[in-house]
């Protein structure tokens, strides 16, 4: 294992895919005066300075994905996909079934995304719903360096078109990345990372922190949480939620971004189509407000789902259980 | 005109005969309920004039208005004619329907119904021709319409080209009009070649109702790309003689200029052009006219007898099968 | 009441609106070629015909907006909003917020969208939930050429944001409208098409005519199914569902947009958590694929939930209660 | 110059040096830990220059870089510092930060941080200033950089304006850099002037760098604009002298570039000027200097002083309260 931050992790991933396939270029709105090195090892001409012209760029990758190349293209902050839309969503999401299979887009669209840096909701955007609902497209959004490296070599494998988001609160986050030659992560699998048979927390990016610090006081409590990181929001990995609800029964899911139609929608929907007939409690999300990222410091703060609200929701998921145990105590 | 020039000249006539009369036998069609589509009625020069000087290695994006850069390009009408009815045999297995024909075989891609879609996708396919994708010498070619040039896309994609020196030819068909607006209420007079000068590379304006002058511009340019690798800009000056989608009763078109185009129907001035220079007479252009009909018909009668897709099918060709790669 | 068809009554409601109050105007490509009386009567500035350029129509009636103006723009077909997301999500849905308050957005941004025309999935693409995800917009989509007059009456009126989508399978579609001075219907309700105990139908656009044929059909069998046509997607009009869910314990979400983070995800999910102690059987969506509309009739069809569908999911649902009676018939 | 050329030339010295002060302040407090900013140091003249020559009744659009533009026009410092550390006096209550500052009440509204997003939006502000909504004889600047050149929605923009007759003034401020890429990598020499003139509108190009230069072309061009209601474009040539974003080391800078560009300081500029022309001698400007410096001092404890944002009022002005109006 070697300890490295997220953004390490996303410039080893880059690295060694440009090292394994030529086909695979980098190009974006100063991917090359940051990334010096990739210039010096694969040249120029696949480390790419673009103008500052989302569309084109985010076109021009689509254009390339189908005639053999594998582009990955840095759009900076998730805002700005807003002109990336067309090419994700109309081109690259739908002209291969338009066009009956005859065309494969190995792309992959990168963007930052979350609180942290006050930057305001023309930067923070936790808008990653919005590729989930289009067709065609894969989704991604990891929370630990292992997987932010082993997830964005896959994403550059797949055939298909990938939208990752990094989650910017996570950038500086250390983590431990395995030392394998090749550490892939495939897309499509939920990681479990912590188990407990009481309640599920679902979460993705920087909120499965957040989880984790619940199930950690949770477990002072006696509550066993089993927290879920979806890390791929499309696909989703149904499986493991509905594993772990048939085992728990409750479902708290926490999400940065908003409720209204995000994923923690789609996962209330899921435990309510697919595992109603194990739920013990009512399905609680804890999202961010639908309401645009505000930038003071104190804004941007009381936004985040908290720990003390994760906890909290347990616990009120689980009164009658703790009246029961204390019953039984009491007996 | 030599007699080799001459063969050519009445190929170019047989291609727009036959795109005519595929877009005429669709029109039928539409009326007796199939769906609609953007005919390029009076337009079929431009199509024929550029297709005709690429060659196989290169590669075409085209637009909702995309039949006839297909069958010039040698699309099969039968195909074609499934695809707009929603059947198995279209280059698209019905899924596409008129709007967005992709045949990869023959080097039209990434066909975009969203006007500018195939501007924003354009420079991806040159890049990758350049960086060896593609068979060598190759280059790509992009049709669009003067509306899409008052897409900002539009700009992208031409200061993208120039910057990145790819091998990539604008083709804008400057038909007046941009669905029920006309043009001269979304830009001033000459605009679009102004605008693509701007960018710095070579724009040249040619009347895109004369099949000759269309071939000689376009062979000159794209044998300029070959030679040096950089982008260039060609605005086709015609008209859309027929509605935006069919069904459309032009209403809003004024009766004077669609008159003075009508009169201007670049078939119609390719065989005076011949008959004028004896390469054709009568009988031949008869003859011509016959063979187009039937093989419209044949064309028809394939479409017609293709199945509808499998409704279980419905899922299929969303994603690619192969997840990752090794 | 006088017949109509949906076409009429949006041209109904914009020439009223037009007339009231003389800040309300028409932008788009060919709002003036289409609508030529409108021309007449309130004069080519009001009534303006667009480059081809979806992005500045749309930032022009944002900063129109702000500015004093009530602008309405037309965007033709859904999937053309890609080029105006960012004046629809970042600037209309956002500025209002990150200024503090100190500016109005009253616009509505129109678009078609649904299958019934052939057109593929460039023109065809339910993707109504993206806007209900963006913060700061509203969203409708009627069924009724009442609704379809009253609720646009009521978007130009509004001083934020409404994005109005069109069913086009509802263009040619008559209904009866009031024939009241002043035909507006408030955003934010629901209406109850019909009323019935045994199960929740809800649904918008034109899958409500879906829910009301299987309604029809459930009657035949005993079965009172209570339909419930959103109209407003945003703000949603939850006290009116989770009214019915009381009654009925029982949804079915039907939409022809996809599933996955959609607006069924989101009716679900305000099921299984804020109705979870009534809920009787698991909730159901019925929606379109997660797939590119395709193009060819036989596909779009097979794309839409059916009449059958619907009345088969409500017996699964209702099996218990069938099985129950069919004993007390038998006793 | 005149007596009162330069009392005002004074004047425009003095704007930019609080400018500077204000700038340097919020680097110091980033440096403490405050939020980043985008400064506009090296460009105080375009603001100035421009801001100087608008009236009360014109709008302003601006963007991410938009202290020198609110300053010059006015603004408060010490609000200006409370919106930057996210404080309920700020402009914006807090909500805005840095990065989207408008400020109704002197004229600068819809300010957005996405690149373009002001240039979108510019058309419609100068059409309901057309429409009459604005005060009579107003006139709409927006100010946007070389990168916003770059993308689409400038192009549409300027289209627009010039087809709809807009009393919209287009200033570009060309500072070279794009983030952290050099206009060299992103367009031609001249692009952005040669993309304007394509259009067709009256397009000036005049060094950002001096004031007096910057003002005089602006004063001409609102003249005209307020005069005959038509577009105008107008680029001014300047430079970032420090980084994109606070902080920002520039080692991508080449130290050449920039020291060319520092030697070409618009303060230092303009103060000579004013010292050769006897307008100021060195006591004046220590002054000057001191003035500006107790107004930021004052300024930056306002902004310290006042209070966070009640997190109860988070989800306040995300809707306008009132649904419907009759
Ligand atoms: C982004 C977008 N906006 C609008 C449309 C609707 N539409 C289809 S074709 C067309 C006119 C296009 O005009 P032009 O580019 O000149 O091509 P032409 O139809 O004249 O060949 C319009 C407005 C669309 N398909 N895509
Ligand atoms: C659409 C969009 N893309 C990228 C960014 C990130 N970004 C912020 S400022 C900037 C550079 C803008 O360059 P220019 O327009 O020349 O203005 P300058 O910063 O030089 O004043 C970039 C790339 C953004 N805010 N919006
Ligand atoms: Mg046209
Ligand atoms: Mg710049």
């Amino acid at each position: 294992m070697t300890r490295m931050t997220t953004e390490q992790a996303i410039h080893q991933a880059l690295a060694e895919e440009m090292q394994r396939d030529e086909r695979v270029l980098l190009m974006g709105e100063g991917v090359a005066t940051k990334r010096p090195d990739l210039v010096q090892d694969f040249g120029a001409t696949r480390v790419r300075n673009t103008p500052l012209a989302e569309a084109i760029v985010a076109g021009t990758a689509v254009g390339a994905a189908a005639s053999g190349l594998r582009p990955v293209v840095d759009l900076l902050f998730a805002p700005f996909l807003a002109y990336a839309m067309d090419a994700l969503v109309n081109s690259a999401g739908k002209l291969r079934y338009l066009s009956g299979g005859q065309f494969e887009f190995p792309l992959v669209a990168m963007s930052m995304t979350g609180s942290g840096w006050c930057v305001g909701a023309q930067h923070n955007h936790n808008l990653e719903a919005m590729f989930a609902h289009a067709p065609g497209l894969k989704v991604v959004m990891p929370s630990t360096a292992a997987d932010f490296k082993g997830l964005l070599k896959a994403a550059i494998r797949d055939d298909n078109p990938v939208v990752f988001f990094t989650d910017l609160g996570l950038l500086h986050q250390e983590g431990e990345v395995p030392d394998v030659a090749d550490h892939v992560v495939p897309l499509g699998l939920a990681a479990v990372r912590r188990v407990g048979a009481d309640v599920t927390l679902v979460s993705y990016a920087k909120t499965v922190g957040v989880c984790l610090q619940a199930a950690e006081q949770l477990q002072a409590q006696g509550i066993a949480a089993e927290v879920i990181d979806l890390r791929t929001l499309k696909p989703l990995d149904e499986t493991t939620v509905l594993r772990s609800l048939r085992k728990t029964g409750r479902l708290v899911v926490v999400t940065e971004a908003s409720g209204l139609c995000g994923m923690a929608a789609e996962l209330a929907a899921l435990a309510a189509t697919r595992a109603f007939d194990v739920l013990r409690a009512p399905v609680v999300r804890l999202t961010g407000p639908d309401a645009p990222g505000a930038s003071s410091w104190v804004l941007e703060q009381a936004a985040l789902p908290t720990v003390e609200a994760v906890v909290e929701a347990v616990q009120g998921m689980l009164v009658e259980v703790a009246v029961g145990r204390e019953a039984l105590a009491a007996s | 005109m030599s007699a080799a020039g001459m063969t050519d000249a009445l190929r170019r006539l047989e291609a727009m005969l036959l795109i005519r009369a595929y877009e005429e036998k669709l029109v039928e069609f539409q009326r007796g309920g199939a769906p609609g589509t953007c005919t390029s009625v009076g337009q079929e020069a431009c199509a024929v004039g550029v297709v005709g000087a690429l060659e196989s290695r290169d590669r075409i994006l085209t637009n909702h208005r995309s039949a006839a850069h297909l069958i010039a390009r040698g699309a099969d009408p039968g195909r074609l004619m499934a695809e707009v009815l929603g059947r198995v045999d279209g280059y698209c297995g019905g899924r596409s329907g008129s709007l967005h024909i992709s045949a990869k075989e023959l080097g039209v891609v990434l066909t975009s119904t969203i006007v500018g879609g195939e501007l924003s996708m354009a420079p991806g396919v040159a890049l990758a021709q350049k960086m060896g994708q593609g068979e060598p010498g190759g280059i790509v070619a992009v049709f669009f319409g003067d509306g899409a040039a008052c897409e900002g896309i539009f700009h992208e994609a031409l200061n993208l080209a120039v910057q990145w020196q790819l091998p990539l030819l604008f083709v804008c068909e400057n038909n007046d009009w941009q669905a029920f607006v006309h043009r001269r209420e979304t830009m001033p007079d000459n605009a679009i070649a102004d605008w693509a000068a701007g960018h710095g590379l070579p724009v040249a304006t040619v009347d895109g109702n004369d099949v000759e002058a269309v071939h000689a511009a376009a062979r000159d340019v794209v044998a300029a790309i070959r030679a040096d690798g950089q982008p260039r800009f060609l605005e086709l000056v015609t008209y859309r003689l027929r509605g935006h989608f069919e069904p459309d009763d032009q209403v809003y078109v004024d009766a004077d200029e669609l008159a003075r185009w009508q009169a201007r129907d670049p078939l119609q001035g390719q065989a005076d052009r011949l008959l004028a220079l004896g390469a054709l007479d009568a009988a031949n252009l008869m003859q011509l006219r016959d063979r187009v009909a039937a093989r419209i018909e044949a064309a028809a009668r394939f479409a017609q007898a293709s199945a509808w897709p499998d409704p279980r099918t419905l899922t299929h060709h969303v994603y690619a099968e192969q997840g990752a790669r090794s």
